[in-house]
């Protein structure tokens, strides 16, 4: 099997663990991810007017370059799971919107939106199979109480993500009993850590991560995973954090049992302080 | 004959199903919705009724834009003879299209006895069409123009 | 040549105002068979009839053309004083200059050339019109009641007490329908059991009922009057007539999984069961899916412990055919499933639970013998949550558009029940609105409040959060005090949200009636004629037809029952002489027409014909008058153009087509 | 048309939104995580566009408040989604010359090291130009 990655700006450096731990998993499951050349970030979020084009652009690009290679579009991070499928669709269903971004593209064909968008863990359901998956597992996490936070990137708008149900999803929670852990269903796991709103105000952001911990812990959670490297951030910087947060490509990795192998290539990456002295800079 | 040129008046024939769209068109009208008096009503108990043959009869005597209403699909009071209907006129209009006359001087709609408003809508938007592909000038049997 | 009058009436200023009428009429005389015409104030009001009959019998007109308002009124208010005056109604045409011309334009000029050319159009084809002799078909004197709950109960009485046969088909083991999981019922707090339970008896003691449970409608043929319908009989594995009713198989069935229908599935059954005590018949069927026997060929206990020898495990289904004159669909309604609705947590936890169940848990004969307990732990709550509009009024493609209408009222039914018997339990209602139109159901609802303080709160609710305590956080909306509440519960209840039984499609489609975007049967007239189905001889009882509580229920029961023995009453019904006729010399009987009419109408004979001289024998198509409807579809499927349809003929509808485009 | 006017008519525009499908069942607000964060609540953004006070609904708290979750737009009823109405509004906000909510000098005093790169670029959208 072989897809189209598009890894997006946080795993290249803060959530690198995110994209080693899945290279290294997809191997193991003789997935190649081949990744969209020259890529641009997604934005994180998805524009907010329905009038906005320019901004769906960088989007555009990978999704016409996995068409032309006719593979699935595959992210890791929720948050460009949200936006490239959202512009997918713009692409798909929006006359106005798929013909005034090709007239800035100029591509040898237009596009529009034939490419299928996949995250990860929709790979792992949808094409290896959770059962697949587990037959691969050499070091099932037996006796691990995982809770999974889905937060909001990876489920709504729902109709448009068509990810998993919403309020009750299980895709995660399927995930952890495929690798042989027990999922921990609690009822915060589909509500927002805060997102962005942690840059400025980070009280805020800080309640609700509490309100999901505690939560969490109530039903007897020992660990959380998570595949978005903002929700990861916020829910480390919840004053109450007792519970370590951790990717699911992470969990995936230990029980295929290629974890080691990986741990050692990321050593002593960070971002703020190059990002502060870029600023300071400019 | 004079020659001054006549401001266009077009003849547009309306076939309306006697349980949906006649009963749309006098909702219509018992609502004061407005459209064109161009537009002239022929009842028929069914749009499956409607033969092709009529159409082009309407096209051969002058008109200039035929349309038919009938129930929405699936909503049919004999159940599926808006089904016969729309492949019918599906066939007719591409080879009236084919023939030269232009697939706006014909139109299906589905419109049901609630839909008043609906029904003026297709109307205006109809008429409007018509007047802005103007008179039609093929399968006209010359006979029939003075 | 025809002798035609034309007729032209100002409705009023209805007309009169902007189509200059006396121009019209004028314009009438000048068309070919016009002998007569005339204009008058209102045509349709006695002396505007009598005025037509003069000219009529005057003139010795054979054809008329009324210019007035849409056919859709008064066309047979026309025709029929054309036949009191001695003319073929058929030989009536309608000229709509109201609704289709004087409503809609303004111009003067403009409307009356229309209505000239309207006019015009129906002179045109009265010129071609024959009379028409309406043909008699007879009717059965019996009815189908399609469902067994109280509307079809309310039915089957009402037109059996009139003096007529009756047959109730019901699918499930036993009549009664969703009014028998009641425990009380609004606004007199009666219980349902002790006012149903009573008709039930009536409805299976009546000498002209009979009653098909466990059995269900497989197709229906035939026509207004006379319908032909094989009734399937599902096998009940036990001989109806040897069962004593003692109870003693379902006491000793090993096997006692199976959920409870009647409980909503909050208990458990034996495989052979009858749904409820009070079951009529007081038969018990067996489970297939369920018995032991069934699946493993071993047990049989049940026959073991049968004194009457009444189980019969070889019992195969039975089609019963039989014939009515009418037939009335009380298919009544269901509970949505709440899959979509999982931010409310019915899925994850058990003490969310629907109105309907709660019913059960209020009942006595429920799962928890009527005490009001948590079903995950079975402690008592203190604090009880009731969200209204759980799936109704939602215009996603979640929920259903429609307000269910019943909910509010039982939801202050159940409020008031529980602080009555419970009074240290707390009571929340989340609502939106508190709807309570209908006879003293607002002072029901002000008793819930004022005399029962329960606590209502003007807005929905978000989300249901299970807590690790086991109790719910249930985070809703204060909109009148602009505040986000979060409230902990011990239960949530659920206003969900009714729905048309879905086996109504399939029903609806087998009569032909119609069904609206939402399931619900379609009224002939939504005002004028509310219980019957624009199919004739098809009638609707309950809330097959809309969402509707028990009196409104058996009122519009009522209504049905009437219409119903309106039909029967009568012993011929005239038949739309409307219909196709195939020429015999054109037919090659290819049976194209055959295949695409909706009624089976059609059928092929061969006939000895005469063509020009030449006699031979030859398959002709043959229209069945009864049965058919007069769509038509057949006259354009016709490649030989043999079939024609009388009154809309290809040769009337051509010459309207010509009168307009003249 | 008033400029208010204009600016209820953008925002509709913008969200592709219709108001007035609005049935004030408050279950947005019920849903929403910032509720107690925000001065004009989220079922009220709903009035405020119907009743063309822009004015007030750009200036309000709630729109740096909205964390774009979704969850009301998730289980609106009748597909209202109010969240995308104060997208929108925000979106009339910074579009103006001078209104970024957040500048890039503001920006080195809120890292940390830890910080991703994805809350700037968020940020970046929902605060700016």
């Amino acid at each position: 099997m072989k897809y189209s990655y598009y890894p997006g700006c946080t795993l290249r450096t803060k959530a690198i663990d995110l994209d080693v731990y899945a290279r290294a998993s997809a191997a193991a499951l003789g997935i190649e991810l081949e990744e969209i050349s020259d890529w641009q970030c997604c934005g994180g979020v998805y524009p907010l007017g329905t009038d906005e084009i320019a901004t769906k652009l960088s989007c555009v690009r990978a999704l016409n370059e996995a068409k032309e290679k006719e593979q699935t579009l595959v992210t890791m991070c929720s948050a460009c799971h949200h936006v490239m499928k959202r512009v997918n669709d713009d692409m798909r269903n929006v006359e106005d919107i798929r013909t005034r971004a090709n007239n800035y593209m100029e591509l040898k064909e237009p596009y529009a939106g034939e490419t299928e968008v996949l995250h990860f863990l929709e790979v792992l359901r949808d094409k290896v199979g959770f059962d697949e998956l587990k037959k691969k597992v050499v070091k099932p996490l037996t006796g691990k109480k995982i809770g999974a936070y889905y937060g909001c990137l990876l489920l709504r708008p729902s109709k448009l993500l068509a990810f998993d149900n919403p309020e009750n999803p299980r895709i995660i929670e399927d995930f952890i009993r495929a690798i042989g852990a027990e999922p921990v269903v609690y009822p915060y796991r589909n509500e927002c850590c805060g997102g962005y709103i942690s840059l400025k105000e980070k009280e805020l952001s800080k309640n609700m991560c509490e309100k999901i911990m505690e939560s969490a812990r109530g039903f007897g959670a020992e660990t959380l995973t998570t595949a978005c490297p903002l929700c990861l951030y916020n829910l480390n910087k919840s004053a109450k954090a007792s519970l370590p947060v951790v990717y699911f490509t992470e969990l995936l990795a230990e029980a295929l049992g290629v974890l080691e192998g990986c741990r050692n290539e990321n050593a002593g990456v960070s971002g703020a302080e190059e990002i502060k002295e870029e600023v300071q800079k400019s | 004959m004079s020659l001054e040129k006549k401001e266009f008046k077009p003849k547009i024939v309306a076939f309306c199903c006697n349980w949906c769209s006649y009963a749309g068109a006098d909702l219509a009208g018992s609502s004061r919705l407005t459209y064109p008096a161009d537009v002239k009503i022929i009842r028929v108990p069914c749009s499956c009724r409607v033969n092709p043959m009529f159409i082009l009869r309407a096209f051969e005597k002058g008109a200039d834009g035929v349309i038919m209403c009938g129930c929405h699909p699936g909503d049919c009071h004999y159940s599926t003879g808006n089904f016969y209907a729309r492949r019918r006129m599906t066939l007719l209009f591409s080879m009236l299209d084919y023939i030269g006359v232009e697939n706006g001087r014909t139109r299906v709609e589905w419109v049901s006895a609630a839909e008043g408003v609906k029904f003026s809508e297709t109307m205006n938007s109809f008429v409007e069409k018509i007047y802005s592909l103007g008179e039609n000038v093929r399968l006209g049997d010359l006979r029939c123009k003075s | 040549m025809q002798r035609i009058g034309v007729f032209v009436c100002h409705c009023g200023s209805n007309i009169a105002a902007t189509v200059d009428v006396s121009k019209v009429a004028e314009m009438a005389l000048m068309e070919p068979g016009v002998v007569h015409a005339e204009d008058y104030q209102y045509m349709c009001s006695e002396a505007g009839q009598a005025k037509i009959a003069a000219a009529i019998q005057e003139k010795n007109l054979t054809g008329m053309v009324v210019c007035s308002c849409s056919p859709r009124m008064h066309e047979a208010t026309f025709r029929k004083a054309a036949e009191r005056a001695g003319l073929n109604p058929y030989m009536v045409e309608i000229a709509n200059i109201r609704e289709h011309c004087s409503w809609i334009h303004k111009d003067v000029e403009e409307a009356t050339k229309k209505a000239v050319i309207l006019m015009r159009a129906a002179i045109a084809k009265v010129n071609l019109n024959a009379p028409l002799q309406p043909g008699e078909s007879r009717v059965t004197k019996r009815a189908l009641v399609i469902g067994g709950g109280i509307a079809g109960i309310q039915t089957a009485i009402d037109i059996a007490d009139a003096g007529y046969e009756v047959d109730i088909v019901e699918k499930t083991p036993s009549i009664g329908g969703r009014m028998s999981q009641l425990d009380k019922t609004f606004p007199t707090l009666d219980c349902s059991a002790c006012i149903l339970t009573p008709k039930m008896v009536e409805a299976s003691a009546h000498e002209k009922i009979n009653i098909y449970t466990y059995s269900e409608v497989e197709k229906v043929s035939g026509f207004v009057g006379d319908f032909t319908v094989d009734i399937r009989k599902k096998a009940r594995s036990v001989d109806m007539d040897k069962c004593t009713g003692c109870g003693v198989c379902q006491e000793k069935c090993p096997s006692k999984k199976a959920p409870s229908e009647f409980n909503r599935g909050l208990n458990t059954r034996s495989a052979i069961y009858t749904p409820f005590a009070q079951a009529i018949p007081n038969v018990p069927v067996i489970d297939r899916e369920a018995c032991i026997k069934f699946k493993t060929g071993k047990c049989g206990l049940c026959a073991k412990v049968c004194q009457a020898g009444a189980v019969d495990y070889e019992q195969k289904d039975e089609i019963v055919t039989e014939k009515y004159g009418a037939i009335v669909v009380a298919t009544g309604f269901d509970t949505i499933k709440l899959d979509q609705y999982d931010e409310y947590a019915y899925s994850q936890s058990k003490d969310v639970i629907t109105s309907l169940e709660l019913e059960r848990v209020m009942n006595a004969a429920g799962p928890t013998h009527g005490h009001l307990e948590r079903l995950s732990d079975g402690k008592a709550p203190k604090e009880i949550v009731f969200i209204q509009c759980v799936g109704s009024r939602c215009s996603d493609d979640r929920g259903k558009p429609y307000c269910s209408k019943i909910c509010c009222m039982y939801t202050a039914k159940h409020a008031m029940l529980i602080r009555d018997k419970y009074p240290d339990v707390n009571v929340t209602v989340f609502y939106i609105d508190v709807r309570t139109p209908g006879k003293n159901f607002d002072e029901f609802y002000r008793r819930a409040v004022e005399q029962y303080g329960v606590n209502y709160i003007k807005g929905q609710v978000g989300k249901v959060i299970p807590q690790p305590n086991g109790k719910l956080l249930v985070q809703g909306s204060d909109l009148l005090d602009n505040k986000q509440i979060l409230k902990e519960a011990d239960m949530v209840v659920l206003a969900t949200a009714i729905e048309p039984n879905p086996d109504v499609r399939k029903i609806a489609t087998m009569l032909t009636a119609s069904i609206d975007t939402n399931n619900f049967l379609t009224e002939a007239h939504a005002k004028l004629r509310p219980v019957e189905s624009p199919t004739a001889g098809i009638f609707l009882s309950g809330v097959c037809q809309g969402p509707k509580d028990i009196p409104e229920t058996v009122a519009q029961a009522g209504a049905a029952a009437v219409k119903a023995i309106g039909l029967l009453a009568k012993d011929k019904l005239l038949t739309n002489p409307c219909t196709a006729q195939s020429d015999i010399l054109l037919c090659n009987g290819c049976s194209t027409c055959e295949n695409v009419c909706p009624y089976g109408a059609i059928t092929y004979e061969d006939k000895e014909v005469n063509d020009h001289g030449i006699r031979e024998t030859r398959r002709i198509a043959v229209v069945n008058s009864a049965l058919c409807q007069g769509c038509g579809a057949c006259t354009v499927a016709c490649p030989s153009g043999a079939m024609d349809l009388q009154g809309f003929s290809n040769r009337q509808i051509i010459a309207e087509v010509d009168a307009i485009c003249r | 048309m008033s400029s208010e006017k204009k600016q209820a008519e953008l925002i509709k525009e913008i969200s592709g939104v219709n108001p007035l499908k609005c049935m004030k069942c408050g279950k947005c607000s019920a849903s929403c995580p910032s509720y107690n964060e925000m001065d004009i609540k989220p079922h009220q953004f709903v009035s405020y566009v119907i009743n063309e006070d822009i004015e007030s609904l750009v200036n309000s708290k709630s729109l740096w408040k909205c964390l774009s979750c979704f969850a009301c737009v998730e289980r609106c009823p009748r597909d209202v989604k109010p969240g995308k109405l104060i997208d929108a509004a925000r979106q009339i906000v910074v579009r103006q010359k001078g209104q970024n909510y957040l500048l890039a000098d503001e920006i080195p005093e809120l890292l940390d090291p830890e910080l991703p790169q994805q809350l700037l670029v968020s940020a970046f959208r929902r605060y700016r130009r």
